[in-house]
């Protein structure tokens, strides 16, 4: 569970941050022989606080998307690593495939809150990468999290899920075993069940891939998360014909997670740590389960019946028309 | 010269259309006329091809055909009282790409005359009353926003009201990205009305018609307690183009047909449209609450149900 | 759906009385030139009616077997066909695939009696057998059948099962697909469906494969059906050592229908007309019709939880210890 | 010469053991001390065996073991109450092969010291009660036939009775032959129970052990609402031969291992059996019915599930 030191990798939008960081670094080597330069460095300091601030105050959604993807960003497993180190992983959909981008497991959240937790899981190394799918799950992952589901309304546990997948896996068997009624089976049992459920989005929130498994009491999006119907570039090359207007497509279609929650598709953003989830997992992971045990806090009080129509009339609402 | 050889010589260049002066229509005349087989390439007399409900007489290939044409196939004589009639879309993130969604709505709706991708009513089949939802791909390629949402989830509410059944006919090349993610969340919507439908155990019967994907398969679409599939009708989530980039490697060609799925389970069967309307009217019939009189015990769930 | 004209196939233990029928054919054809050989043919004849009444009151298990088998035996769709030539089939299990090998749909047995019809089909040609995998199911044909029980009880419809199957079918991805599971849990889900189910065992019951789709407030067996937990050349090549002692293996472990109701393990035996179902299969159909519904009639009384009870308690009851 | 040779020089043909004159014990005596690993032939102290719960400290290899040793490795010291000690089958086709039905039984219970293939009761494991079920191989193979469903039926509603959950070891190649279709109707009767649990909302922990088959695995062992395996344990329905007969091709080597069945989506974990006992621990504190006590509402099945 120990990850080893990662080389920080800034990101395209960072660059002039990432500038003056090497700047101010050079002037501080010279700080021991040239005393007088340690004015020129208490200004750049400043003027580097004064950037960062102005940056990440200003991000654009495809600053929002770049740190979302970032490949430090933590996975569904850093989480439930941090909040239950003892949490025990359950397996398979029982009719012939462990799908490994979906993880789903038993977590003792807090001294007197228990879940069943699931959520899809991209992996970090190359290998990694590729047993997870790149977090694509197939409609084996999504069985495997209804049984899950099935399982905490069984024995009355709430359900807490975490998005962070490009979508859901556009393959050939994964067609052939019917991609579209895992997605589609998983809302109608969501929508019924009698128990709690919380989704963070804590990445990539790709479409019905996502909402498979976000049909929640609950829906919190991680502060520099998104979510969308189709990712920005698909929509650009659909609309625009080109995948290079993929920043007016993240735009238009507002996809960051303020953008949502004005909406009113969600119910709350989780701050993030400065510059990103990936520069504090500890942190971020703290923010997370604070905000859901929150939210399950009162959730908790609900009746079966309560809770059931909680959900329903959440998503009932949602939609804009005139007649 | 005969019509089909006129319309082989259509395709030539213009100066050849001069052999032809006798003709004594426009091309535009002589198209709304017959129309040629997208499958055989059989020129139709475009009056016969709606006689034989747009079923093309050689080969049987399915076309394509709208919410109206539909209605007059399946629902008996009048019987078809619409829902919602009014109800448009808002345009809510102010979306604009080539042009704003607001404009391409217009423009869809005088070309159509739709308000939107989806028709809803009341009628009765064979005799037999229903909550019946058609999409009509001519509108914004039937995709689904919030009033397709709004519309199908209402459309199920009434069917719960009624406690009569529903039919839903999809086509549809998925959710509606102009509507972000409002468009996503109809899929939320619609299967949870479904969910509390199928609590009242009443029917639900999905009907899949070229093309449906996307948003619209992976929710109401392939949540039927029967799932029906028009013959050659192309049925799928992710596209063909997309999981060939993604899986490089050539798809078979029958990938995503009607009849493809009925192998892979996927759907019950695959119906003539010719023979629609009596398997629907069966249906109907058969999970009419009326029958079995002697099981009507048996039906009370309140007994064993609240162990379930 | 009409049948060509079958050439007979006689049985092995039929052969003498085929040599009887053989041999008064040829005296027949002399009687025309011979005439004082009428007295000989009546002789013949009524011969022929004796054995023929000694034969078959006098079956081995493995006759019963043989009939039970014999390639002319009615399947699965022949009954359908002959209830109800209206019936609506249903395909596929929503997950992969329809396995041929399980037959499902919906059928007016009655004109007040409407149910969901279920059973293991075998095929006739070369070519059907191969796509019915000789009436062994995969995992897939179970959750198909699953699928339909459900459906039966959503709409308070009754089950009607049809058994004529080796068993499951052994095979590398029918383990993939979990086999056991499949069969483990209709046996769950049969146990607590709301709705009658009354399984008719047609040609074999074969062990585990036959039992996932025959747990069943009422188990009726054919005259010459056989039920079984293995096969008997199984059971012999286990405990004999050879598959040739399978006549001792059928008489020890009493596969025949009049055994197998003395057991108690079911209702009734369901009369078949003279030489077996395949000489007759319209009045199988129809016996088998009469005392489905027979059954169905008392069951049809009774509340959800009366019916799912009495199927409990009948199996509760199997069972031979001491204590 | 040191042990291990010795060992090795017993496979050789009997005059090389004049070899070993002086060597202090018999053969018997030997083995019945030192016993070498199935899987990477390193030759083990019995007694350290089994204090390592019989697993190779070399290649953890899971040895085979017996209801007792299953016991004093689970249940915690003393809590073990046996049920339905003294139940026997009473052979009732009258079953001959070789030799009779009876004879056999009367053989292997004087051999095993077992009344059938399972044991049964109530226990403690790391301080929570639970209904244990532990099926043993060396009786017949571990084949269920009445007794064994007739034991396991009862545990299972004893659990019911008691608002406990059930744990059931799983070790079998499948129905009993000799009680003909009785053994098969065990699947039924079981499999019932455990519906009877499932609706009571209390946990059933299956594990699967070397080797699991059968009309065992087609019931009860594959119902757990957690699977686990133990390492190397293989499983299935039909056996491997006549798969491979079958099918007629060589199946993978890891074919129905329990490491394959964790790939293949059928079991929930596998467990090293040195850890065993603290896993089943934490999943019985787990699923308690006294924590998330602010929940107890929502457990409330009455209003929602009636419409189940
Ligand atoms: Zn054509
Ligand atoms: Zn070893």
């Amino acid at each position: 569970m120990a990850e080893r030191e990662k080389r920080p990798i800034p990101l395209e939008f960072e660059k002039p941050l990432e500038l003056l960081r090497q700047q101010i670094e050079r002037l501080k080597e010279q700080l021991a022989s040239q005393p007088q330069l340690e004015g020129d460095v208490e200004r750049l300091e400043d003027q580097y606080e004064r950037l960062q601030k102005s940056l990440y105050t200003n991000l654009k959604p495809l600053d929002h998307l770049a740190i979302a993807r970032h490949p430090h960003r933590p996975y569904t497993r850093d989480y439930f690593d941090r909040w239950d180190p003892q949490w025990i992983e359950l397996h398979g959909d029982r009719k012939g495939r462990d799908d490994d981008a979906m993880v789903c497991g038993l977590l003792q959240l807090s001294d007197d809150v228990k879940v069943v937790a699931v959520g899809t899981q991209k992996g970090r190394s190359l290998r990694d990468k590729q047993q997870c799918n790149f977090g694509m799950p197939q409609p084996e992952g999504y069985r495997k999290a209804l049984r899950l589901f099935k399982h905490a309304e069984k024995f009355g546990l709430p359900v807490v899920t975490l998005i962070d997948t490009p979508g859901a896996y556009p393959g050939l068997t994964a067609e052939e075993h019917n991609q579209a009624e895992a997605i589609a089976v998983n809302l109608l049992e969501l929508a019924g069940l009698k128990v709690p459920v919380v989704s963070v989005v804590t990445g990539e929130g790709g479409s019905g891939g996502a909402l498979a498994i976000g049909l929640a009491n609950r829906v919190l999006m991680l502060e520099h998360s998104v979510y969308s119907v189709i990712s920005p570039e698909g929509c650009a090359s659909i609309l625009w014909k080109t995948a290079e207007k993929a920043m007016e497509a993240a735009q238009a279609m507002r996809i960051t997670a303020r953008e949502i929650l004005e909406l009113g598709v969600i119910d709350g953003v989780i701050d993030e740590p400065l510059r990103g989830a990936h520069h504090d997992a500890d942190t971020t992971a703290a923010n997370a389960k604070a905000a859901i045990l929150n939210q399950l806090k009162d959730l908790m009080k609900m009746s079966a019946e309560e809770v059931r129509n909680d959900r329903q009339a959440k998503f009932r609402a949602i939609g804009a028309f005139n007649e | 010269m005969d019509l089909k050889e006129w319309f082989a010589n259509r395709k030539k260049p213009k100066e050849d259309q001069n052999l032809a002066p006798k003709l004594p229509m426009s091309n535009e005349e002589y198209c709304a006329l017959w129309k040629p087989c997208f499958q055989c390439r059989e020129l139709l007399y475009v009056r016969d091809l709606r006689t034989n409900m747009s079923v093309c007489p050689k080969c049987k290939y399915h076309f394509r055909i709208g919410a109206d044409e539909r209605i007059e196939q399946l629902a008996d004589e009048g019987s078809f009282h619409e829902l919602d009639a009014k109800m448009t879309s808002s345009d809510p993130l102010g979306f604009i790409d080539t042009e704003s969604y607001t404009k391409k709505q217009q423009d869809a709706e005088r070309k159509t005359g739709l308000r939107d991708a989806v028709i809803t009513g009341i009628c009765k089949i064979n005799g037999e009353e229903v909550a019946l939802g058609i999409m009509d791909f001519a509108y914004f390629g039937g995709s689904m926003g919030s009033v397709v949402g709004e519309k199908v989830t209402r459309l199920i509410e009434k069917a719960i009201e009624k406690r009569i059944g529903v039919i839903i006919i999809s086509s549809s090349g998925g959710a509606r990205m102009q509507e972000g993610l409002l468009s996503l969340m109809q899929m939320a919507k619609t299967s949870s009305a479904l969910k509390s439908l199928a609590d009242e155990g009443l029917l639900y019967i999905s009907l899949l018609c070229e093309p449906t994907f996307g948003g619209v398969t992976a929710s109401f679409a392939m949540l039927g307690d029967i799932i029906i599939a028009e013959p050659g009708a192309r049925i799928g989530f992710a596209g063909r183009r997309v999981i060939e980039e993604t899986i490089r490697q050539k798809l078979p060609n029958d990938f995503q047909t009607a009849e493809y799925l009925l192998k892979h389970g996927q759907v019950d069967m695959v119906v003539d449209r010719l023979s629609l309307k009596d398997t629907l009217g069966k249906l109907l019939n058969f999970h009419k609450n009326d029958g079995n009189s002697a099981l009507a015990g048996a039906k009370k769930k309140d007994k064993v149900g609240s162990r379930a």
